[in-house]
Order: C-alpha cells, then sequence, then structure tokens
C-alpha cells in the first residue's frame, strides 16, 4: 500500500517533469501564470471543478524548477506565483493553526480553481463567439448601400398678416417712416453754430437772438420752434468759447447777445 | 392583403423546401433546385459592390445553376415592393423602387421667415396680378432681385401668367393655388383690400394728403387684380 | 416580357393605392397602409449598408408610420430567404443568409486576425460588461496591454461605459453595437451560454480570499456590475 503510493508517487514525478519539459519549450506562447496554470491542470484529465489543487501546485513548481536548471529566465510573475502556490501546498498540508486569522489554504486553493475554472469559461465563451457567423466572412451587408442625402429643407414662412402689413407698408410709404426724422423741420445746432460764427463779427452791439433765426425759418412754427432752440444752444456754446456774451432782462424778455471784445491774451 | 402576401411568400418557400428534396452534399454535383438558385442570386446580388453579369452570377453558383432563370423568378418576387431587380447594362443589381427615392432623403426642416423683399413682392403679385416686374419695382420703389422672384417661384406660391400686351410684352407673375391654399384664401379677390386694413387696425395712420395719387392706383389696381384672377379662374 | 413585368408593377401600384381608399393627398395627415410602410422599410433597410434604429426609420418614413410594425411583416416576408431581417440591438439591418456565405468569397473582408489576448479580452467584455481593466486582468491573470484594448476600439467592438462607482472611479468597458452586428446578435443577452455561465456563477465578481481591506468597495462594484449588466441584458 505504502510501496503502491510511493511508486504511484514517483510515476508522478517523473509524468510531471516530462510534461514541464515539454511546456518549457512554450514558455513564452503562456500569457502568464495563470494560463500555464490552466495547462497543467488538462494533464489531469478531471473536470475543473474536481482538480487537486495540491497536485497543481506540484506540477507548477516543477515547471519552474525545470526552468531553473534550464536557466530560463522566467518573469517576474510566474515567479510570484510560484512562491504562493509554495505557501498554499504548505497550508493544505499543514493542520490549520487556530492563531492564524487568514484564509484557509482550503479558502485560497477554492478562489484558485474558481479563477481557473473562470478564465477556461471565457476561453470556451471565446471561441464560441469567434465561430460565430460573422459579418463579412459569412453573413454580408448591402454592397452598394444608396447614399442618403441629408438635406437641409428651409421652408419659409409667411402669414396672411405679413402679407397683408407689407402690401399696406408699400402703399402708404409716406405715412410709415416712423424712424426717420423728418429732416426738413429741424435746425441742428451745428448749423445753427454754423450759421452764427459768420454773423457775430458784424454785431457789435446787443442783439435779439432770434434775428439769428436763418431765413424762412420763422414762419413755420415747427421750423421756427426748432430754429429758436438751436440757435440758443448756439449762443450758450459760442459764450462757453468766450465770444459771446449773452444777457436777458426778465423772464420771458427777449434774449439778447453780443460779440465779446478781444483781449491780449 | 399584406399578411396574404407574406403566407403567400411562405408558402412558396415550403414549396422550394419540399422540391429540393435532396441531401445538401448531392447540391454539389446536381444543380441546386431553383428555390435555392433564386436565394442565392438574391444574396449575390445584394452584397454585391456593382451589378452582377449573369456569366459572373453562374461562374459564383454552383454548378449547373441557371442564373437568367433565377434572376426572372426573383424579378417577380419583387414586384411591387421597396426594391426593384434592376438591369444596368448586361448586369444586374437591386435598387430602391422609383417611388421610395423621397425616402433617401433624410430632412432637416429649418423654418426661416421670409425676407421683407420677398413679402411685399409676393403681396404685390397677389394685389395686383398680373403684374410685370417693371409695375412691382414702380410699387415698391427698388428693383426686385431675381433671387426673390426665384425664391417665391420655389415655394410655388407664383408663376407665370399671360404676356402683357404692351410694348416688349412682358412677363407677367400671377399667384398659385398653393398660394392661396397656403395663405387660406378662395381666391386673391379675398384679400383685403386698404380701406379695410386700416378697419381692421392693420393701418392705424391717417392717409396723408399728399397720398391721393394713391387712390386711382388702388382702383385700377383692384380692376387688373380682377382681370388676373378671372385669368386664374379660368385656367 | 419585360414589359408585362413592368405592366403588372403598375397594377400592383394601383392596388395598394386603392386598398389605401384615400386621395394621395391625405396620405399626408393619415399613415400610409401598413403594406405601403412595409416596402418602406425595406427599402430604406435596404438602401443602407449600417443598421438603422426604429427611432430613425419611424423618422423617415411619412408622419403616423409605425416601423416596429412594419418590421415584424417584413421580417416574416425574408424568412427563408437569401437575405434576412436582423434585429442588432435597437436597430435593423439586413443581412445575407449565412449558410450562403460561400457564394461571398468575393465580399469577403479580410479581417486582421485577433491576438488571443485581444480576443479573450473582448469575451471577457461582452460577458462582464460593463468591465474595468482590473476585472479583465483579475480574470486573465496578466496585465492587460493598452495595444489589446487599443485593437478593440479601432475596430468599434468596444467602447467606454459608465465609470464605475468604486475608489478611484474607474472606466468601465462595453461592447458596441458593431460587435452585435459582426457577431449576429439581436442583443448582448444573445451571447452563447450567456445563461449557463451565470449559473454557473463564473459571471460573478467573486473576491480572493484575504483581500479583506477592499471587501467594502468591492461589494460596491459587485452590485454596480450586477446594476450594469442588469441594464444591458435585460433591457
Amino acid at each position: 500500500m505504502t510501496d503502491d503510493f510511493i511508486e504511484q508517487s514517483k510515476r508522478d514525478a517523473v509524468a510531471e517533469r516530462l510534461a514541464a519539459e515539454a511546456l518549457i519549450v512554450d514558455v513564452d506562447g503562456f500569457e502568464g501564470p495563470l494560463d500555464l496554470l490552466l495547462t497543467l491542470s488538462r494533464t489531469q484529465k478531471v473536470d475543473l471543478r474536481k482538480i487537486s489543487i495540491l497536485q497543481l501546485a506540484r506540477q507548477y513548481l516543477t515547471f519552474v524548477e525545470k526552468a531553473k536548471q534550464l536557466r530560463l529566465e522566467l518573469a517576474a510573475d510566474y515567479l510570484v506565483m510560484a512562491a504562493w502556490l509554495a505557501f498554499l501546498k504548505s497550508r493544505l498540508l499543514l493542520p490549520p493553526d487556530p492563531e492564524d486569522e487568514g484564509p484557509s489554504g482550503e479558502e485560497l486553493a477554492a478562489h484558485l480553481a474558481f479563477q481557473l475554472e473562470r478564465l477556461q469559461a471565457m476561453r470556451d465563451a471565446a471561441a464560441k463567439l469567434m465561430a460565430r457567423d460573422r459579418l463579412g466572412r459569412d453573413v454580408f451587408a448591402r454592397g452598394i448601400p444608396e447614399d442618403v442625402t441629408r438635406t437641409r429643407i428651409v421652408t419659409y414662412s409667411a402669414n396672411l398678416l405679413d402679407l397683408m402689413q407689407g402690401y399696406a407698408r408699400l402703399r402708404t410709404k409716406d405715412e410709415f417712416r416712423p424712424f426717420v426724422m423728418d429732416r426738413e423741420s429741424v435746425f441742428t445746432m451745428e448749423e445753427a453754430l454754423d450759421r452764427m460764427r459768420g454773423l457775430i463779427g458784424f454785431a457789435g452791439s446787443w442783439t435779439d437772438i432770434l434775428s439769428y433765426l436763418p431765413e424762412g425759418w420763422g414762419a413755420d412754427p415747427k421750423r421756427r420752434r426748432s430754429a429758436t432752440a438751436a440757435t440758443f444752444a448756439a449762443s450758450l456754446e459760442l459764450a462757453k468759447e468766450g465770444k459771446v456774451e449773452i444777457r436777458q432782462s426778465g423772464t420771458f424778455e427777449p434774449i439778447q447777445l453780443r460779440a465779446r471784445e478781444r483781449r491780449g491774451p | 392583403m399584406s399578411e396574404e402576401i407574406s403566407e403567400d411568400n411562405i408558402e412558396t418557400a415550403q414549396q422550394t423546401d419540399a422540391s429540393s428534396e435532396e441531401p445538401a452534399e448531392e447540391s454539389l454535383f446536381e444543380a441546386p433546385p431553383i428555390g435555392e438558385q433564386e436565394r442565392m442570386i438574391e444574396a449575390i446580388l445584394f452584397a454585391s459592390a456593382e451589378p452582377v453579369t449573369v456569366h459572373e452570377l453562374n461562374a459564383r453558383m454552383p454548378h449547373g445553376a441557371d442564373a437568367a432563370e433565377a434572376l426572372v423568378h426573383l424579378r417577380k418576387r419583387y414586384e411591387g415592393r421597396g426594391v426593384r431587380l434592376v438591369r444596368v447594362g448586361d448586369a444586374w443589381a437591386i435598387r430602391t423602387a422609383p417611388d421610395l427615392g423621397f425616402l433617401m432623403q433624410k430632412e432637416q426642416v429649418e423654418t426661416r421667415k421670409l425676407s421683407r423683399a420677398a413679402i411685399e413682392t409676393l403681396a404685390i403679385i397677389a394685389y395686383h396680378q398680373p403684374v410685370t416686374r417693371a409695375e412691382i419695382e414702380e410699387i415698391r420703389g427698388v428693383s426686385v432681385s431675381r433671387g426673390t422672384v426665384d425664391q417665391l417661384f420655389d415655394m410655388e406660391w407664383i408663376r407665370f401668367g399671360r404676356r402683357k400686351m404692351t410694348p416688349g410684352r412682358p412677363v407677367t407673375f400671377v399667384v398659385t393655388q398653393q398660394f392661396l391654399d397656403h395663405f387660406g384664401l378662395e381666391s386673391a379677390r379675398d384679400l383685403p383690400g386698404l380701406k379695410e386694413l386700416r378697419a381692421a387696425g392693420l393701418l392705424d395712420n391717417r392717409l396723408p394728403p399728399g397720398a391721393m395719387p394713391l387712390q386711382p392706383d388702388d382702383t385700377d389696381a383692384a380692376e387688373e387684380t380682377n382681370e388676373g384672377q378671372s385669368e386664374l379662374f379660368e385656367d
């Protein structure tokens, strides 16, 4: 019985070494330690759920040992995994230490088994996915798609009111000048200034500013108002410039002005 | 109706299946049933980036297939459908049915207010039709741009009326039925006159005394409008 | 022969019109008959190489049309034909029947050879979405190279999903409509073996024992994952 067991272990060990040697050739082909473990687990020829993690740990450690003998440079994560598996192996073989608060060897082993099963499941799923009827290989889209022309349609809106108002605007053009000042009846201060600058030189004595109103602006009240205001404003401006003096004898009395005598500076 | 059609279709498909009665492997040596050939050319024509000749169809189909015959069936099958089998030179292609071409446009509708120039021009045409370009310009006091007239033509709100019997026989513009529909008018005669506009509060200004000459014009305009309209109605 | 066909065509068109029993003008306001709607989506889907969403179909069809209903009819009509109506997420497309792929060697596109890493990463994203890079690495046991993710993005098979509500708010990856289209999937729910994998607990985010400090956060992450999945798979 014991012999058998030893025999069995020996045989296992030989098989593992051979397997490890075979895998070594492929070391670059593995996508990391988990992938290697998954490959090693296939040698157990059992359902991944029934896999012996202890045996798997042994297989992995044998692989790493073999790689070292062959002086093969293994990536660091393979060595990290080896260290972890060595730890796991000891955990699984030694009776649980009640003082230890960490997860048990069984828990760690179960999680590793889960990881392997999950990775295998994803690989199978990927294979199924890639084996599906694929667009451009088994299934084809329209070869001559017709262009969808993106047209921007501009619709212009106008309602009856717009139309009628537009027409009314045209037919009553003269009435519709809301923002245009009637320049004909406006005498600006600038105009008044120009006019007065030319005239004050001749006015040595006090003169009613109304006499400065331009010709033809006295009759129409609208024009008279504008011209008077402009002339008055212009007079104030000239007074400010020191060119004229202004006086008014009383409220509503005529406003008079005269040219100021020039004094030397 | 459409259900009936699809039932027919299924029947046809079943018939096809029934008539095949050969295992798939044998089709490598014997010509596939015509229903199967029809499926094949349907798939090839659909997926091909350009029209495919009968010669090429035959070359691509299993030995013994007769693309020409299958094409007749397929063409019939697509009759009245959203797409049709069409001949392009000596090749065949699947194309959208011509009456559905409008679906191949993605429309983005944008509504803009008609320009003042366009509204005024349109108003003059509506009130004075048939009216010449020169007359429009006289009323508006500015020249009428080609773009404005084109736009109104595009909108199908105006069209050409009879030529005027004046020197140069100028073309005239009149409004269309679409115009009347859009503005909810039975006829252009229903457009309110200036007095009515004023009564409706659309014109709040008194007519200035100087605007007198407009009034006879208006009378003319009204007469002209009637004339134009009779033309419009005679059409 | 071809004349005969076009006559038939006209007849069919007339029938269609007759069955609508409305003058053409009214179709602007009333939905076209369902047979007509079927023709319309047929034309739109035939014209497009990409799947078209129901929303877009409705937008392109006349007002009042119901693309969803017309799609049911159209799908039935193409059953067993050389091309089929397939659903891709919330969109629809016409694709050749898979059994006829052998006829289309000329159309076959050389798909870039995907590395094993890329294929596995794609599968993990599809089955675990929305999934973070760390989760992918945890499953594969190796770090995910930038090139792998770039390649999947380049093929437009994956895109970013919502960020995970875990510390660092990592980005997640999800698969795209193009992915579904490429692999002939109606939705992510139809991934092969999805149910079995879920039942076996292989899509759970199971934590390594002893990963204590991370646990509260990771629990959140797991919840979030389920939430995300239910959103993606059960919609």
